[in-house]
């Protein structure tokens, strides 16, 4: 479905330096595995943001650095990571009611498909040989006030992942506020979605071809 | 950046308004942050809904609010100790509302309304007058009783040291309902002998970490409050 | 309903004595407010006991000296008490959890009534002017594994407080295993009473004079 | 008197019998009892159910116990890892059951068998395969989820510290699924790093009361599991 070039838009690096500018000084916030990781070098100064790994640590530092590494202390990416005075840890059950519970600002995940109704589908591409896994996802998409998704616009392929329904099965229903792609940052809003920002270089029409589900200005 | 440390009981207060389900903590006295409570008698609000364990005793701290006619409603298990005067007059001229919840099954919906879970299944109350209008329901052969979570406006919680962050340690058993009020509420308020630098407490050792809280007031030399009601004190305003 | 003297059968210290015997060493107990508080004062030597108080302590030791009392250490009684080494602190949810999830192996309670059936009414006398106040009872009475009543036999007025049904409002239902009184222990099997041990001088006629309920040798 | 602790592997899981449902703690290598586990790969059970949050990775671990084809079926999250090879080639040939639950939705199944709760409500897999054949209910204009407590016959957990009356510490990000299997537990089994005196943990800092705990195994010197894995060792048995 179209041109999918790196050499066009925002590179991924700085499509998360586009999120970490929409993340509020003393936000709690939660980042997926991957490319959502990237978000935590580009918080602008003068503000903090902690950090919450749901595998039992709200304050989680930056990566541990090389010989320093603790096998028991790691985040849900299994990383070996560091934590920042004023740390706590806790247990899963308590993890999981930050996160159920509405007390998580901002989780910013990864996306197979998201469609215009801000459903996301970012756990299974339902291949019947592919063995299940969702791990904490299902729980982020309903307990965070606020999902973001950052991801390349299109598939390697060139498939469009902002799609009008997914194909995949679903992590939540409208679930997704904003998408942040390397073509542009997309509002969701009243399952519509609206151009909040263009890339440089990008076209509402080069967009709009790009993409499967319906756009607005 | 982060400092959720305020100076004055006023701030820590802030946008309190009538009809607020408040939550209080505490078991008797322990626990029982007497000078955010003050404070709130010193507010001009009414039509509380308060959840507390007990419902005060003396003419001090929660006993103090429901004389001053701010609470219209308790969600409580034992409304009554060998002291309490101000709760029972009220209560038996209806004056005042009770929701009587066995303890455990408060200390759960409180959790439950933290946690994000609206409702829950317990044995507790089976057979008794107060499951008699509740949902039932059979797991395993034995019945079962539903309950639902209960959140707050705002939850007025005492703890021993807080940080900037609002991790939080309590003192023995102090400890009771602080921690799950500060999970169920939109607004935490704490009050705390000791403030700390950040990283000061042991990540390992804390209680409360505080996404859960909101403000955080350092309150160096608390009240006892079982002395204040041993002495028959009464707390009328900002005169005491 | 006949006879109610303190001047036959066993004192309230020798029932506590009693109920003590038959704590079995490393159990977890829960003591009511009250005469129940008795009995961890006869705890045989070389038995070792850890006490539960539901407002959040499990190692509770004796009662504080006199000058060392801490308010923010107190019992579900609200009495100043202490803690023993290898104690622990927890919150509310956490306390009931071990009530009600069945973790505590005994809990000794007083008694309004017990009927044969081994209903237990400890909370209300249903009196309409009375303040209603329920505390912890109904969760223990579900949630502890064993529930042991220790009681004067009769009111002070001569009441039976051993009864076919009870007439106060129930804390549960088909919930206590056995019944410590001044006149005799009794045991409650398949919804039946059953003598399992007589106080010296009463006989098994006198207790059935003086109980309500049917009695079986 | 109270000493919960034993002497060998042998007496630690004594009583472990085929059929039973195991609680194995961890979030991937971090917390998994990996001394446990191997002592439970040398004993002669099968048709085991259990529960974790992964499958295991390399042949050490719960890989070694699925691969020594004594689980019939795992609960879990997430099944797969980077280096996860002998549960999906048993899961592909039928071999081995799977139930997938959301992470968090697992933990507070765990937690409610452990606290009494049969089931409960929550908002999570709401729209999504893993709750199509589940009952659901509307609270406040949302659909949630019904869902049931697990409970163990056994639970293995590792953690930091231990006195004998089982009080628990966990070393950071290892504590995960601990606390909750504790208490979810017929019969608790936890290896730790050091046995101190009872009264030498705060009764402040203990994470896991002793109430919880069935059998403490000292294991000073716990192998790191991710270099077992990372050097691709195969557990089969004592002769490792």
């Amino acid at each position: 479905m179209g041109l999918n070039s790196d050499n066009i838009g925002w590179n991924m690096n700085e499509v998360a330096q586009k999120v970490a500018l929409d993340i509020h000084d003393g936000a709690y916030v939660n980042l997926g595995i991957g490319i959502p990781e990237l978000v935590a070098d580009y918080i602008p100064r003068g503000r903090e943001v902690i950090y919450h790994t749901e595998n039992g640590l709200l304050g989680m530092g930056k990566i541990a650095s090389r010989g320093k590494e603790d096998p028991e202390l790691v985040n849900a990416g299994k990383k070996y990571i560091t934590a920042i005075p004023g740390a706590a840890y806790f247990h899963h059950a308590d993890s999981f009611s930050m996160i159920r519970g509405g007390h998580i600002d901002i989780c910013v995940l990864g996306a197979y498909q998201v469609s215009e109704a801000g459903d996301l589908a970012n756990w299974s591409t339902g291949d019947p040989d592919a063995i299940p896994a969702v791990g904490g996802a299902m729980d982020l998409v309903v307990g965070v006030k606020t999902i973001y998704v950052i991801t390349k616009h299109n598939t390697k392929s060139g498939t469009s992942k902002i799609v009008k329904k997914c194909s995949y099965p679903l992590t939540g229903k409208n679930v997704v506020s904003r998408i942040y792609t390397n073509y542009a940052i997309i509002d969701v809003k009243d399952k519509k979605l609206f151009i909040r920002e263009l890339a440089p270089g990008i076209s509402f029409d080069f967009l709009q071809k790009n993409t499967e589900a319906k756009l607005n200005q | 950046m982060i400092d959720k440390v305020v100076k004055s009981a006023k701030e820590a207060l802030a946008g309190i308004f009538d009809g607020a389900t408040v939550m209080i903590s505490g078991f008797g006295e322990a626990g029982s942050p007497v000078e955010l409570i003050h404070a709130l008698v010193d507010r001009d609000v009414k039509n509380l809904t308060v959840v507390s364990n007990n419902a005060g005793s003396g003419h001090v701290g929660l006993a103090a609010l429901i004389e001053n006619r701010q609470v219209k409603k308790i969600i409580c298990s034992f409304p009554r100790t060998a002291i309490s005067v101000v709760f029972p007059e009220l209560y038996r001229n209806g004056e005042i509302d009770l929701e009587l919840v066995p303890q455990g099954t408060l200390a759960e919906r409180i959790r439950a309304g933290g946690a994000g879970i609206p409702a829950f299944y317990t044995r507790t109350s089976v057979n008794t007058s107060l499951s008699e209008k509740k949902e039932k329901r059979i797991f395993d052969k034995k019945e079962f009783v539903l309950e639902h979570a209960i959140k707050s406006d705002f939850s007025l919680v005492k703890c021993a040291v807080a940080d900037k962050y609002g991790n939080l340690l309590y003192n023995k058993t102090a400890r009771n309902f602080g921690p799950i009020m500060c999970m169920a509420a939109k607004t935490t308020i704490v009050q705390t002998k000791k403030v700390v630098k950040a990283g000061e407490i042991n990540p390992e050792h804390v209680v409360t970490p505080g996404i859960f809280v909101s403000r955080i007031l350092e309150v160096s030399h608390p009240a006892d409050e079982s002395k204040l009601v041993a002495e028959n004190l009464k707390y009328d305003g900002i005169k005491f």
